[in-house]
């Protein structure tokens, strides 16, 4: 390989920094997420699903980059829309499904769906029906964290339009105040389901919000995977290091409408294909290919593998027990020894 | 003496969305004082198309998108009612109203009382409510409860197209704040509506079906459900009187107890939970008056399951109250055999 | 059969409050995971002076002054409760947990079935509640019916000094949230306290006087008022039971059917408004129950008046049970005269 | 008089602004702040108030420099510590007496007390016991100004403590975003109840925050009738003209205690001595002296006069009517007609 690796070089920051290995499972994963909402998306369609479901085809680069370098042990809490910080976390995508197909075999016995998908094993506090819900959780999980002695770090994801949640405010600002190990991450993709950022949100950018807390505020192409590994890196060492809390915006878009409710009346088409362009698959898998970390072959290969992984998965979901419904108030407490 | 038959106009059938926008339709362009509020009731028509085009007829300035803040948003709305405006606000899910439980309890529905009368706050809210989605634990919650708790407030619970408009143009000329709670399962249904303006008073239950054998006192979605258990009932001989509680706030206690004096047998029937739900103050009400003296059976309570509304379409329809529970309830206090 | 005498310790004198205090020196002595966060906790000592000097034994680390954020002070406490600390959290008055019932409500009591049981939330929250301190509509009131109200919480309302040392104690001990509410009266109230560790079961009501006649359910404040009453009636010859419900959620239903079977008339004594109040789950619960086939006479409520509670201490005492209304209302009962 | 008084010269703003006579009811409502709550507080210690109270003394410049150029129709939200923005909003201090001695002829009938004290009449909208309550109610009051037309701006007043409440957050970012016709004014105290800034909030000062909503922010000497003036009058007109809102901290300090039951255990006798030697009162009024406004005679009359005003109001207040006690749930509804 002929390619100068060191800092100044035209490298992208992901490609100079990090293992061909944890590379290549970026990419797996980026295309796992991918295919996970079409799957998702497509079991809705024929029926299988109940609900609804918030898809984030489009924002994959900010979920794995966001998630590329934590341990099992550092924390996030996710989103409605919640899928892709899930299985950048490391979660299983067959119990995934199966907690779509509300099966006892599911992350949540079926009790929760797709809203309430939660790995903790994987430090997955869970993803949440209320926009802001996890805001205060992360900074509890950051509490722990600090208080307990533990090197972990808490990933806060949110949206822009949760920016707006008074819980917004009340988080960032303990989180600066008590020099919390958390780093606050939104995920701009320009709407709060129909209503835009400059209907919904007095600053241009969600990173000027910091201004108000005193704490670093950065925003990063939320579609290049790179940039955002390396927004998040920095800012996840200022926390480990006890310097506090950052917010990192990721502006990037998602491809379908908010919900499956969703008759897109506040988006043109322009606007959907021009972002539909900057996809951030293809991106860093030709940044991977170029850079000589993969060839194309092994590239098809990680396409084709995750294709076989979802369909795989959808059949174990598929053929689950259902819940017995005599445990309709299980789980409510916890059953103690007494 | 079906109260569907009362009012004079023309009617058409609309569905219980639709009558609610042409209540809308009706106050906008009548009132300059009227205003929406809510999030995404603009340009997407509402999270249940609610507000539908509104919008378009009436502008931005009058059909008002809200940030995500449900807190301010319920408290803009109360300080526009004590000066002047009339605001109908929108929650996108009655379980968001945990977050505006401040300036819905401690300001709207107190200043009028803790001000000696000074001021009153003609504000309405509207809160879509109900399981059966399969939108789980956080989107599907039944807290009208909380509400009728609540002294100031005014609370209904329309379970048809034609209280539906008439009780939210009464909701408008009501100088103190209304709540609507509307089930999400109801926005579908057809029925009859007069046509232009008219109101169905607050406070007031219907007698839905009427009966000699028990009474059936059921709200919201429930009060369908009564009225097919009924028809059920009619075929083994047992003539059910079906009350539609219509108002939780002030609650209707002559035509309850007048049906429990004529029939001494009482089932309630509503979908927020059991304990500490509107069954336990309809029953505690029947208990505590002379309709006390007529009673033949004890008082059956069917409520929501003593747990959170899970996921899985048969764990969900288990956890609220169904026809075969109500049959088997009637049955049981019918015979004598509780 | 008086509890008071249940535990075998040596006993001093305590107040409510100091028994508070005990118990979370205790738990805060013995278990590094124990937190507690509330506002002016520290260095001022809490609103009522619960906390008092803990902060200079445990320092700000662990006695966490929070700054005014009641959303965000209750979920932080939720998250650090997911991830290995024991937070207890006090509300400066329960009034104020109107802000934080999201995180109460829709995160701490449903997690856990929302996650199908893999994490359990063990928070405690503090509410000092209730009227009598001339401080008027938004820091009296009694909301302990709303988180009755919701599966997945443990509610408790202890009367006594001892009580409220054992049941925070098992509180600790309990991995689900449990809610404790306070009346502020009673903190200066003394009572006997046996030294060192106990608990006090949550989800047993304790009789506080034995008697034939009739049953005065009663929580809170009102057990005493309650007892007072008694006393008045046995003069009378009327031999009122009293009993201290002290759990709201999950409640006694044994104690009190067991005690409605004896007596056959019931008096409900709660300082929340009556409309959907405690009393109307008790009466409830009686009604629906074979107990009924023993009332003698209709089941009495006295709750709070249906108003804001106003400022002027005559009104404010008006707008709550006293002891002549208990009087009234037992003497009606006792002789048939409702 | 020989004083130059053209804008670039020595003369304070204030002085150079307004005629004579306004600027001497300035300083007569400076004293007859101070004086009230002197006087409610020795009522307070003879045992005429009931509850609790929040003192402004120290403060009177930031309310009477904040409402100078305010009309009636303007709108004003209070607070908790809430006495000097009444009467800088023009109340009269025997009906606030009268409220506090909880009398049928106080501004609340005896049904509010010091925490809800308002003068619709007037345009205050009313003190608030909630932290906060008052924030989106202010921003309620500026969309009807502009929806309805009229010219109104309103002013809110909030504590450095409120700061940290979602409210906050959620109520600028919709004004800003709206560009609604209100003021926000921090009255930055230095501590919330015992919480010192630097304990509670990110940033330095509260001006700050307006960065993180793209609004004009300024931290003036709140002790500085004139300095706060000014600052006021551009964010007046910026609001008027339809450009928005505004953030305006006003740096000052409370002699006394949070509230009656403050042991002071969190500031030092000097830091409060210090900031008594900034005493707003008298440098206003050497201000308009030494400005040839008005006599040393004159400040002496004024000072008098005040005096025999609150002695009077507090005769009135005393030997007003109690409120009927049947009258409880009066005023909980609007009575109407039909
Ligand atoms: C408290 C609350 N308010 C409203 C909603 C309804 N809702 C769900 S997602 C959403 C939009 C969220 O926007 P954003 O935070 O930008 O996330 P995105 O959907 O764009 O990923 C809304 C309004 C909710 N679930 N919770
Ligand atoms: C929502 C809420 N939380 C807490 C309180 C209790 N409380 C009353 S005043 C106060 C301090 C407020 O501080 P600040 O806003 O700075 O106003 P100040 O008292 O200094 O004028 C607190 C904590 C309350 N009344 N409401
Ligand atoms: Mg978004
Ligand atoms: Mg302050």
């Amino acid at each position: 390989m002929s390619i100068d690796m060191t800092e100044d070089s035209n490298v992208p920051y992901a490609i100079r920094t990090y293992p061909p290995e944890k590379l290549k499972d970026a990419l797996r994963k980026m295309y796992l997420i991918r295919k996970f909402e079409e799957g998702a998306e497509d079991s809705y369609t024929r029926g299988l699903i109940h609900g609804t479901m918030h898809l984030c085809i489009g924002q994959e680069a900010s979920s794995v980059g966001t998630c590329l370098s934590l341990t099992d042990s550092d924390k996030i809490t996710s989103t409605h829309r919640g899928h892709g910080h899930c299985i950048a976390k490391g979660a299983d995508v067959a119990k995934m499904f199966a907690e779509f197909f509300g099966k006892e075999t599911g992350y949540c016995r079926g009790r929760g769906g797709s809203m309430h998908i939660a790995d903790p094993s994987k430090g997955n506090l869970g993803a949440n029906g209320i926009v802001g819900g996890g805001l205060p959780i992360a900074v509890g999980a950051a509490l722990s964290a600090k208080r307990l002695g533990r090197d972990d770090v808490t990933i806060c994801f949110f949206g822009d339009g949760a920016n707006n949640e008074g819980a917004f405010h009340e988080s960032v600002n303990m989180a600066a105040v008590w020099k919390l190990p958390v780093v606050f991450v939104c995920e701009n993709n320009k709407y709060g389901m129909s209503t835009s950022i400059d209907r919904s949100t007095s600053v241009k950018s969600i990173a000027d919000r910091a201004k108000g807390y005193d704490i670093p505020g950065v925003s990063v192409d939320g579609n290049d995977i790179s940039a955002v590994a390396e927004a998040i890196e920095t800012a996840v060492a200022r926390a480990r290091a006890g310097e506090g809390p950052s917010l990192v915006e990721n502006v990037t878009y998602r491809w379908r409408g908010h919900s499956k409710s969703d008759r897109n009346r506040y988006r043109t088409k322009e606007e959907i294909s021009d972002w539909m362009e900057r996809d951030p698959i293809p991106r860093f898998a030709a940044d991977l290919v170029s850079h000589g970390i993969l060839s194309d072959a092994e590239v098809a290969e990680l396409d084709a593998d995750t294709d076989r992984e979802i369909a795989e998965a959808i059949d174990f979901a598929r053929s689950g027990p259902d819940p017995d419904i005599s445990a309709l108030t299980r789980d409510v407490y916890t059953e103690t020894a007494a | 003496m079906n109260t569907h038959a009362t009012i004079e106009a023309p009617t058409r059938e609309l569905s219980y969305a639709e009558a609610i926008r042409e209540a809308m339709d009706i106050a906008l362009g009548s009132d300059e004082a009227v205003v929406l509020m809510g999030e995404d009731i603009g340009v997407y028509g509402g999270a249940f198309q609610v507000t539908g085009d509104l919008v378009h007829k009436y502008g931005e300035d009058r059909v008002i998108d809200t940030p995500i803040s449900e807190l301010g948003g319920a408290g803009v709305a109360v300080g526009a009612a004590l000066t002047g405006l009339k605001p109908i606000f929108e929650f996108q899910f009655s379980d968001f109203a945990a977050l505006a439980m401040e300036q819905i309890v401690n300001q709207a529905a107190k200043v009028r009382y803790m001000l000696g009368g000074a001021v009153s706050v003609p504000v309405v809210m509207r809160f879509p409510a109900g399981s059966g989605t399969g939108a789980a634990a956080q989107h599907s919650q039944s807290i009208e409860a909380w509400l009728g708790h609540v002294p100031g407030l005014k609370v209904v619970q329309p379970s048809t197209p034609e209280d539906v408009k008439g009780m939210l143009l009464a909701a408008l000329e009501d100088p103190d704040p209304v709540m609507i709670f509307e089930h999400k399962i109801l926005y579908k249904m057809k029925g009859h509506v007069p046509e232009g303006y008219y109101t169905t008073p607050i406070g007031k239950a219907a007698i839905r079906r009427e009966g000699k054998d028990l009474s059936i006192v059921a709200t919201s979605l429930m009060v369908h459900k009564a009225l097919a258990a009924a028809e059920t009932l009619a075929g083994e001989g047992i003539d059910a009187e079906v009350i539609d509680l219509r108002t939780v706030r002030p609650m209707d206690r002559e035509t309850v107890l007048n049906s429990v004096r004529k029939t001494g047998r009482l089932v309630c029937v509503y979908e927020g939970v059991k304990t500490l739900g509107i069954g336990a103050e309809i029953s505690a009400m029947v208990a505590e008056s002379d309709a006390f003296d007529f009673l033949d059976a004890p008082i059956i309570r069917l409520g929501g399951a003593e747990c959170p509304i899970p996921y899985n379409p048969e764990l969900e329809k288990a956890a609220v109250p169904q026809i075969p529970d109500i049959l088997e309830a009637a049955r049981a206090i019918a015979k004598g055999h509780v």
